[in-house]
């Protein structure tokens, strides 16, 4: 009955709908969700991000020092004494207290340390490169200053410089990861359903085999078969192929269901009289079709991808330090210390927990305006 | 009778209180900044061999009981003729209670030994410095040095109530030490001058250890956490078959000798296990056995390889207070399987534990004081002797690359990565300042300290002189970011540090290092590893640097495994150097480095030495060490390692500050047995 | 004249959709009598259906009844009560007993999780408090009234074991099954193969006598009406534009959409292979309906500066009304 | 009916089979064997093992034979029930998982209760009262339940527990009871502990659960029978709980299976920051030791336990779809 309804204001607009692709359609329902459009920008600003985290470091994110260890966020004055705008830090004086071992800094109201805006700082490649300027740097600091707008951990490193220099990380881990399990998804669920049969049913038991195993395990008994004198960057790959060689079956099942569905639908029928090559009806007709939901399914394993890294890093088992990842930061706050002595360094669990949201967001919207009954 | 059998109790002490033990004794009484925290009390603890035997015994409750039910003969007949009396640090305490503690699993068995080591044959007083009776009532060395002989408690008695003999030594000699099948090869402690000792029974009462050259050593080896001196709970667990005796009544079943090849198998595969080697290594194992007889203060009664390593107290017992109250006081031990150490700490801070020292962590120090009312425990803050908690394990014979290789066995390449190195950095992080920077060598006050001059020689930050060293050794090309390039393949110089996160965060402290010798253009790889498989990869040497502590140092020639290539069990500086040693040369290869050599040759001519003399040559290897930096040393002298002691308000008996040192099995040496609950 | 069971007075119904306010239902008045066949007619989209939901006060969101009054006059006489000024708790007592609906999809609108029986005896032990026995017995009766083989068997399958025209059979069943005085059928039979469709109108109609019930038979196909109502409403974009005895609207028709209606009917008259004549245009959306007499569009016979402009009052006596100019309401 | 039970059961088996096979090779992947990490852990110890020893060894576990001969010695003894030895723990693998597998299913299962008490209630409401201001909230909460990673939550609560309840931390059990037999007071004690694992444990699953029972229930009150319900004059209350909720319960009864190892694999993490005596950490020390036979096992036993949810929740899809009961027939 109110179906009639629903149905009448698509008729009024039927031409537009007509030549409207799938991918259209999809971005129109889309941009009405207006906390997926917000997630959307959000991830768009963490890859940003990604993409100019040395710039954005204000300090060497490895370089440690006694002297600057558990400061507690700091704030940044933007005005003068006089009142004239010259955004400075103060300086801070470190005390051990020989009662309770805890260090107690004070600012030195007499210390104004300048911060400048794009000004030279420690030195980074960029896109091959090399690079000082930096978004923010302190004029001429002495050692033991720095902008800590985040605190600094036990090693005395700046937290806010670490999660930028993190952040590339496990987004990119998160991307690359998804990007093969993607590849397996589609080319596994698109034939599995293509072929159907034995082909069908070979797959299916594969994932069944998969996807009924409790997959840290798998990923623990993978990642601890890495070689121990492997260096970072190769345990980085592995951790992330580890990672999606498990994760593509969820985005097979999409594709499967998706295609399944298809396959029924007339202008597939008429590509298959037309005697078009299984590959062309695949890639040509079907993928483009269901593209929204690929998008869709993706932007929800993303968050599921960051969660593995991080977890395996947390038991030890995914990236090493001196590598930077949000994992090994959160590994850094778990100990008791951390928690007690110094809480901002749980700081490093925001950016997590804010882009596997907007990416839910993100994913959930592009669902929603995939197929709206769905 | 009486008093000749307390002089020899005295006696065997009276002999063993050298010079240089007391000398040690006044060094711990020595503070240092750390006592203004007022966290460091007073050197105490009790005193075995306190006193004449009480004339009457008395025993717990529920012991009392059982005798009543004829389950149990009467203390006195459980007790030997000849206990051992010891003088609680306090007072004489009460019985009952259960000690609360916890451990992290299966592989950290030292947690229940350290509480059993009075079955050793010797041990050491509450200052380290002083060999006193244990299970042996007393001990003599024979005038050349070359027999020790043992004296043992008349009516002494295995926790099943089986008489504790001469015969179980023997049997542990003949049939465990040389058999082949169970310990491998002989083992350096039973051995003088290269020759291997043998051990026989005088009467029922008394044994010796015979020696072909003389062996002053050897009593303090008996009383020393060594293969031979470690006693029953800690060397005949987790694989081992040593500490010179074993209960044989028990442990004949499970040898072909008494049955055949083929029963002793087979009992083996009945029990799940392959062979009866492997059984034998289960049963002779207490904190695998319930069943196993022992001498300790208690006995395991759910294993530790369940969620809870539980004990109960043993009936026979061998030691009384100076009221003649059979101990130990508290009924039992309760172990709880913690699956990491932040739940020990928090488990300890919320009171849930009643003394740990073992796993708390310095570095949560803070938090643990601000706690101490809430979970109604007293901080004690027992400071070790050794050189350095943290201590560059360098391997002298790495050979994956010869051109590392040969840098790690430079001399003066050792010495610039020593001298790139901040140690008031590290201090000031991990110890919380707490720690006294320096090289490996020992406390300047223990008696083996080579002087206060090589606690900093090639041992203090120095980054011109360690990059003048280092451009001496022709590694002048550098890389963009400053990292010094190898000749042969112009890649970096890359330096692993191979690191375990167990007692302290070693990973975290090989970062900080590797930060700090990008000054002087050495990359440094840290890698983090398990410990099971770092010490898998040691015994094939092909690490680099391996960071570990040097504990147990302090008194070189009772434990030398973190300074020398002595010990066939750890390959960290070279296993082929380690088997050249062990072997006298009849196995593995001979160290190139003349140094390395010259301090082994030292250290093997120190058994036969009389104490002062064997000092004077400790002194000597030290200064060798130091000066070619095998170990490179960082912070040591600290509360890092056990040192860091929660005690519940409850207990009695407490000492204010216990000896923290591998000899003196923190806590053994304050006798857990005399701890009780005062209410 | 009897007093109708059931009179539906200007009645109003909105939704509100992103594209504004649709009313589709427009001012609906007809009146429904104990014993007589109601037809309500016209295309798809007219706003029949939603009537229907909107008498049972079951009209979904964002849809709503805004205006209008829907009469019904108690069993036991006396003044009617709107059912609209009704709370939800009286307005569940009157589904069922006093009025029921039929649908159109006999599949969709059963649930494929319980058995038949259990569906149709819940509304009997609601309404009626039957024991479950008791229900069970008068489903079983039911099942065998609309002609269901073997009932007692029947009572434990599931909607997916039967055929189409068995389901909308026991759809009837359940409808009926707490003797309802007005029956409700929203296009009973379109989902049905014409055989099938003859026997369910049979039953209807049989249904009817016996019970003397109320039947109001909504549908599309001028056919069905004209074999089974006693009076028809011709619904046009939410708006009853002409009712009266089906007699009359077959003999007589006057407004120019039902005469298109009739044209399209295949008759036995008709001489052979001529063209049936269809509707030209197609109903306008409810959200733009065209200014005057919403049918100007496709009316043959519009006076241009009248229908454009002006909506057609409804005039007419009682049981026979229309909104047309050409039938009077001129100014 | 039956030949349907006895498809999925030689399904099932199969699964099984080929999870035994994955299991031993990821197993077998770290380098170095059995007896390297054996003699390790001894030198670790202090202790030296003899080549002979090592060697002979070797030839017991069948090792330097190529991996299908080993993985047959294991498998074939595994039927029989004997995991063979846990290296680390020096015991018997089915006497050291023994004592962990049922806390570990227990754990699961009250995450799994959790999961399904909060989840179903509030996945009818937010889709009952769809766009509400409460539907925000719970979207949202749950949102932010899948995004916080369990063992961060595990270690934020349990130090919170400690610090400002005073609460008991870590393990299942109070010391007092840890090795008590089973009475009525340590079950208490129990109930005591497992709360607060469960819940954190669960928060994710019940996050997802949400979104897909609110998912199903919106298409389902979408349906025409909804309309028939409601012209019975059913309240809505009960028109929504018989017909909707129960059609959406049905894509939710064939997500056990899954949720199962997920929960599973979860208890791993947080078992080992909450220090409980699940099979969590054990495997982890497994893995990291390198301990095969131990590590295989649960691997293993995880597997067959998900396939036996499996198989369930099969039988209960069957139990809640009458279509696919009679398709049977």
């Amino acid at each position: 009955m109110f179906g009639m309804f629903k149905s009448r204001p698509q008729l009024s607009q039927a031409e537009r709908f007509a030549q409207a692709t799938q991918l259209q359609l999809t971005w129109w329902r889309f941009r009405k969700h207006r906390v997926a459009m917000v997630s959307g920008v959000i991830v768009a600003l963490f890859y940003l991000v990604a993409l100019s985290a040395d710039f954005l470091a204000t300090t060497d994110p490895h370089a440690t020092d006694s002297r600057t260890s558990y400061i507690a966020p700091q704030p940044v004055h933007f005005f003068e004494d006089d009142g004239s705008f010259r955004p400075y830090v103060n300086g801070l004086k470190g005390v051990r207290d020989p009662k309770t071992f805890k260090i107690v800094y004070t600012p030195d109201p007499q210390r104004h340390v300048q911060v400048d805006f794009l000004a030279p700082g420690y030195p980074y490649t960029f896109l091959g490169i090399s690079m000082t300027t930096h978004l923010f740097a302190l004029r001429n600091p002495e050692r033991g200053d720095g902008i800590f707008i985040l605190g600094t951990d036990q090693l005395g490193r700046d937290i806010w410089s670490r999660l930028m220099v993190a952040t590339r990380v496990s987004l990119t881990i998160g991307l690359v990861g998804v990007s093969i399990s993607l590849f397996l998804g589609v080319l596994l669920g698109g034939v599995s359903a293509f072929y159907g049969g034995m082909v069908d049913t070979v797959i299916q038991r594969v994932i069944e085999v998969i996807r009924s195993m409790p997959t840290i395990p798998l990923w623990l008994g993978l990642a601890a078969a890495l070689p121990n004198d492997w260096s970072v960057t190769q345990v980085y790959f592995s951790i992330t192929v580890i990672i999606s060689l498990l994760a593509w079956t969820d985005l097979a099942r999409v594709v499967r269901g998706k295609f399944l569905a298809l396959r029924e639908e007339e202008f597939v029928m008429a590509a298959e009289l037309a005697g078009a090559s299984s590959g062309r009806i695949i890639f040509r007709h079907m993928l483009p079709s269901f593209l929204s939901h690929i998008i869709a399914a993706v932007s929800l394993a993303l968050p599921a991808m960051i969660i593995s890294e991080t977890s395996l890093s947390f038991l030890g088992l995914g990236l090493r330090p001196p590598a930077i990842s949000w994992g090994i930061l959160l590994q850094d706050a778990q100990s008791i210390q951390s928690l007690a002595l110094a809480p901002w360094l749980l700081s490093a669990a925001v950016p997590v927990i804010l882009v596997i949201l907007a990416f839910n967001f993100l994913g959930d919207g592009l669902r929603d305006a995939a197929d709206p009954y769905g | 009778m009486q008093n000749r059998r307390t002089f020899l109790g005295y006696g065997a002490a009276a002999m063993a209180a050298a010079p240089a033990g007391s000398a040690l004794a006044q060094a711990v009484q020595a503070s240092g900044s750390v006592t203004q925290s007022g966290l460091v009390g007073k050197l105490e603890g009790p005193i075995p061999a306190g006193g004449p035997i009480p004339a009457t015994f008395q025993e717990a409750p529920q012991l009392a009981e059982l005798v009543k039910a004829g389950k149990l003969p009467p203390v006195a007949s459980r007790i030997p003729s000849e206990p051992m009396v010891i003088k609680p640090v306090e007072s004489v305490g009460k019985y009952g209670g259960t000690w609360r503690r916890a451990f992290i699993g299966p592989s950290d068995g030292e947690n229940g030994n350290r509480i059993m080591a009075s079955d050793k044959l010797l041990f050491w007083d509450f200052t380290g410095s002083k060999i006193v009776p244990c299970v042996a009532k007393g001990h003599e060395i024979s005038a050349d040095g070359k027999i020790t002989t043992l004296f043992l408690r008349k009516g002494m008695k295995w926790s099943d109530g089986h008489p504790f003999t001469a015969d179980d030594f023997v049997f542990w000699y003949e049939d465990m030490y040389l058999n082949k099948d169970i310990v491998p090869g002989p083992i350096a402690d039973m051995s003088a001058g290269g020759k291997p000792g043998k051990l026989v029974k005088i009467d029922e009462t008394t044994v010796q250890f015979v020696f072909e050259n003389p062996y002053f050593l050897f009593p303090s080896m008996l009383a020393g956490d060594t293969l031979i001196g470690g006693g029953q709970a800690t060397r005949q667990s987790n694989g081992n078959s040593y500490a010179g005796y074993a209960p044989a009544h028990y442990l004949k079943q499970f040898m072909p000798k008494y049955s055949s090849e083929a029963e002793a198998n087979k009992k083996a595969k009945d029990a799940g296990y392959e062979s009866w080697v492997r059984l034998l290594h289960v049963r002779k194992d207490w904190e695998l056995n319930p069943e196993l007889p022992t001498l300790g203060p208690w006995k395991t009664v759910t294993p530790i390889n369940t969620p809870t390593w539980s004990m109960e107290r043993n009936p026979f017992y061998y030691a009384v207070d100076t009221a003649g109250n059979q101990l130990p006081y508290m009924d039992k031990v309760v172990m709880t399987l913690a699956e990491n150490i932040e739940v020990v700490n928090l488990k300890a801070m919320a009171g849930e534990l009643d003394l740990q020292e073992r796993h708390i962590d310095l570095q949560k120090l803070p938090v643990i004081l601000d706690n101490r009312d809430r979970g109604k425990y007293d901080v004690h803050l027992d400071l070790a002797f050794n050189g350095a908690d943290t201590t560059l394990h360098v391997n002298m014979d790495f050979r994956g690359d010869d051109v590392i290789g040969k840098l790690l066995g430079t001399a003066d390449f050792r010495r610039a990565l020593s001298m790139g190195i901040d140690r008031d950095q590290l201090n000031e992080t991990f110890w919380l300042g707490l720690a006294t920077p320096g090289s490996s060598a020992p406390a300047e006050s223990m008696p083996e300290s080579p002087g206060p001059e090589w606690r900093k020689k090639w041992s203090t930050l120095d980054v011109a002189a360690a990059n003048k060293l280092l451009d001496g050794l022709g590694l002048t090309k550098k890389d963009s970011e400053g990292y010094r390039l190898r000749p042969d393949n112009g890649k970096r110089v890359v330096i692993e540090l191979l690191a375990v996160k167990a007692f302290m965060d070693w990973p975290k402290h090989a970062e900080m290092i590797a930060q700090h010798w990008r000054k002087i253009g050495i990359y440094g790889d840290v890698k983090e590893a398990e410990r099971g498989l770092a010490f898998g990869r040691l015994l094939k040497s092909d690490h680099h640097i391996f960071v570990w502590t040097n504990g147990g140092t302090e008194l070189l020639y009772l434990y030398s495994s973190w300074a020398l290539p002595t010990d066939v069990a750890s390959g960290v500086y070279g296993i082929e150097h380690a088997k050249w040693y062990a072997s006298n040369g009849t196995q593995g290869t001979k160290p190139t480095d003349p140094k390395m050599l010259e301090a082994l040759e030292l250290f093997r001519s120190a058994a036969a030495k009389q104490e002062g003399e064997r000092n004077k040559i400790a002194q000597e290897i030290w200064k060798i060490m130091v000066d070619q930096q095998f170990t490179i040393g960082t912070c040591g002298q600290s509360p890092a390692l056990m040192g860091v002691r929660m005690a519940s308000r409850r207990l009695g008996n407490i000492p204010g500050r216990t000896c923290i040192a591998q000899h003196c099995r923190t806590p053994g040496s304050s006798r857990p047995e005399t701890w009780f609950y005062k209410a | 004249m009897v007093d109708p069971i059931l009179s539906i007075r200007d009645l109003h119904t909105e939704f509100v959709a992103n594209e504004g306010i649709i009313r589709a239902v427009d001012g609906v008045s007809f009146d429904v009598f104990q014993g007589r066949t109601l037809g309500v007619v016209g295309e798809s989209g007219c706003g029949k259906s939603v009537t229907a939901r909107s008498i049972l006060g079951i009209v979904e969101k964002p849809g709503r009844v805004t205006g209008g009054q829907i009469l019904l006059r108690p069993e036991t006489g006396g003044e009617a009560v709107d059912l609209l000024q009704l709370g939800p708790k009286a307005m569940r007592a009157i589904r069922g007993p006093e009025i029921a609906l039929v649908f159109q999809e006999p599949m969709a609108s059963f649930s494929q999780y319980y058995t038949i029986g259990n569906q149709i005896m819940e509304g009997i032990r609601l309404h009626l408090k039957l024991s479950a026995r008791a229900a069970r017995d008068r489903a079983i009766e039911l099942l065998d009234m609309v002609g269901v083989p073997q009932p007692a068997r029947r009572v434990d399958e599931y909607p997916f074991q039967l055929s189409g025209g068995l389901r909308q059979r026991v759809m009837i069943a359940m409808a009926l099954a707490c003797d309802p005085r007005v029956l409700i059928a929203d296009e009973p039979t379109t989902a049905l193969d014409v055989t099938t469709q003859a026997q369910i109108l049979d039953l209807l109609r049989e249904l009817q006598q016996k019970q003397g019930l109320a039947l109001i038979l909504i549908t599309h196909d001028m056919g069905v009406i004209a074999e089974m109502a006693h009076d028809v409403a011709v619904m046009y974009l939410g708006r009853a534009v002409e009712t009266g005895p089906v007699s009359e609207i077959f003999t007589a028709p006057k407004h120019p959409y039902t005469r298109a209606l009739l044209r399209s009917i295949p008759t036995v008259m008709a001489k052979p292979r001529t063209r049936l004549p269809t509707i030209e245009g197609s109903i306008p959306h409810p959200s733009n309906r065209p200014a005057g007499c919403a049918y100007n569009p496709r009316c043959l016979e519009l006076i241009d500066d009248l229908c454009r402009v002006q909506e057609p009052p409804e005039t007419g006596m009682a049981g026979r009304r229309i909104r047309c100019f050409l039938h009077g309401g001129r100014p | 009916m039956i030949t349907f039970i006895v498809r999925r059961l030689l399904l099932g088996l199969f699964t099984v089979w080929l999870i035994s096979m994955l299991a031993f090779a990821i197993i077998q992947l770290p380098p170095g064997d059995f007896v390297d990490s054996y003699i390790a852990n001894l030198a670790a110890g202090g202790a030296a093992v003899s080549a002979d020893e090592a060697n002979a060894m070797r030839k017991l576990y069948g090792m330097g034979q190529p991996i299908y001969v080993q993985y047959g010695k294991w498998i074939v003894r595994v039927v029989v029930g004997d995991f063979g030895e846990s290296m680390e723990w020096r015991r018997p693998v089915s006497e050291v998982i023994g004592d962990r597998i049922w806390l570990t299913l227990l754990l699961s299962f009250a995450a799994l209760l959790v999961t399904w008490g909060l989840a179903l209630p509030i996945g009818i409401f937010s889709a009952v009262r769809q766009y509400s201001v409460a539907d925000y909230i719970f979207t949202l909460v749950g949102f932010i339940g899948i995004a916080v990673p369990n063992f961060l939550l595990a270690l934020i609560i349990l130090y919170a527990a400690f610090r400002y309840l005073g609460l008991s931390v870590g393990g299942l059990f109070s010391a007092e009871y840890a090795l008590a037999p089973w009475t009525w007071d340590k079950v208490k004690d129990l109930s005591w502990h497992l709360p607060l694992p469960a819940m954190i444990l669960a928060l994710s699953g019940t996050a997802q659960l949400i979104r897909i029972m609110r998912a199903n229930l919106l298409d389902e009150l979408r349906k025409p029978y909804v309309v028939t319900a409601r012209a019975k004059g059913l309240s809505e209350l009960r028109t929504v709980l018989k017909y909707p909720v129960r059609a959406a319960l049905n894509p939710f009864a064939s997500n056990i299976a899954y949720l199962f190892p997920y929960l599973v694999s979860g208890s791993i993490i947080i078992s080992i920051v909450l220090g409980l005596p699940t099979v969590g950490p054990l495997l982890v020390r497994a893995l990291i030791a390198q301990d095969v036979y131990l590590g295989g096992a649960i691997v293993l036993l995880l597997g067959v336990l998900t396939v036996i949810g499996t198989f369930i929740s099969d039988l209960v899809l069957m139990w809640v779809d009458p279509r696919l009961r009679h398709q049977m027939d």
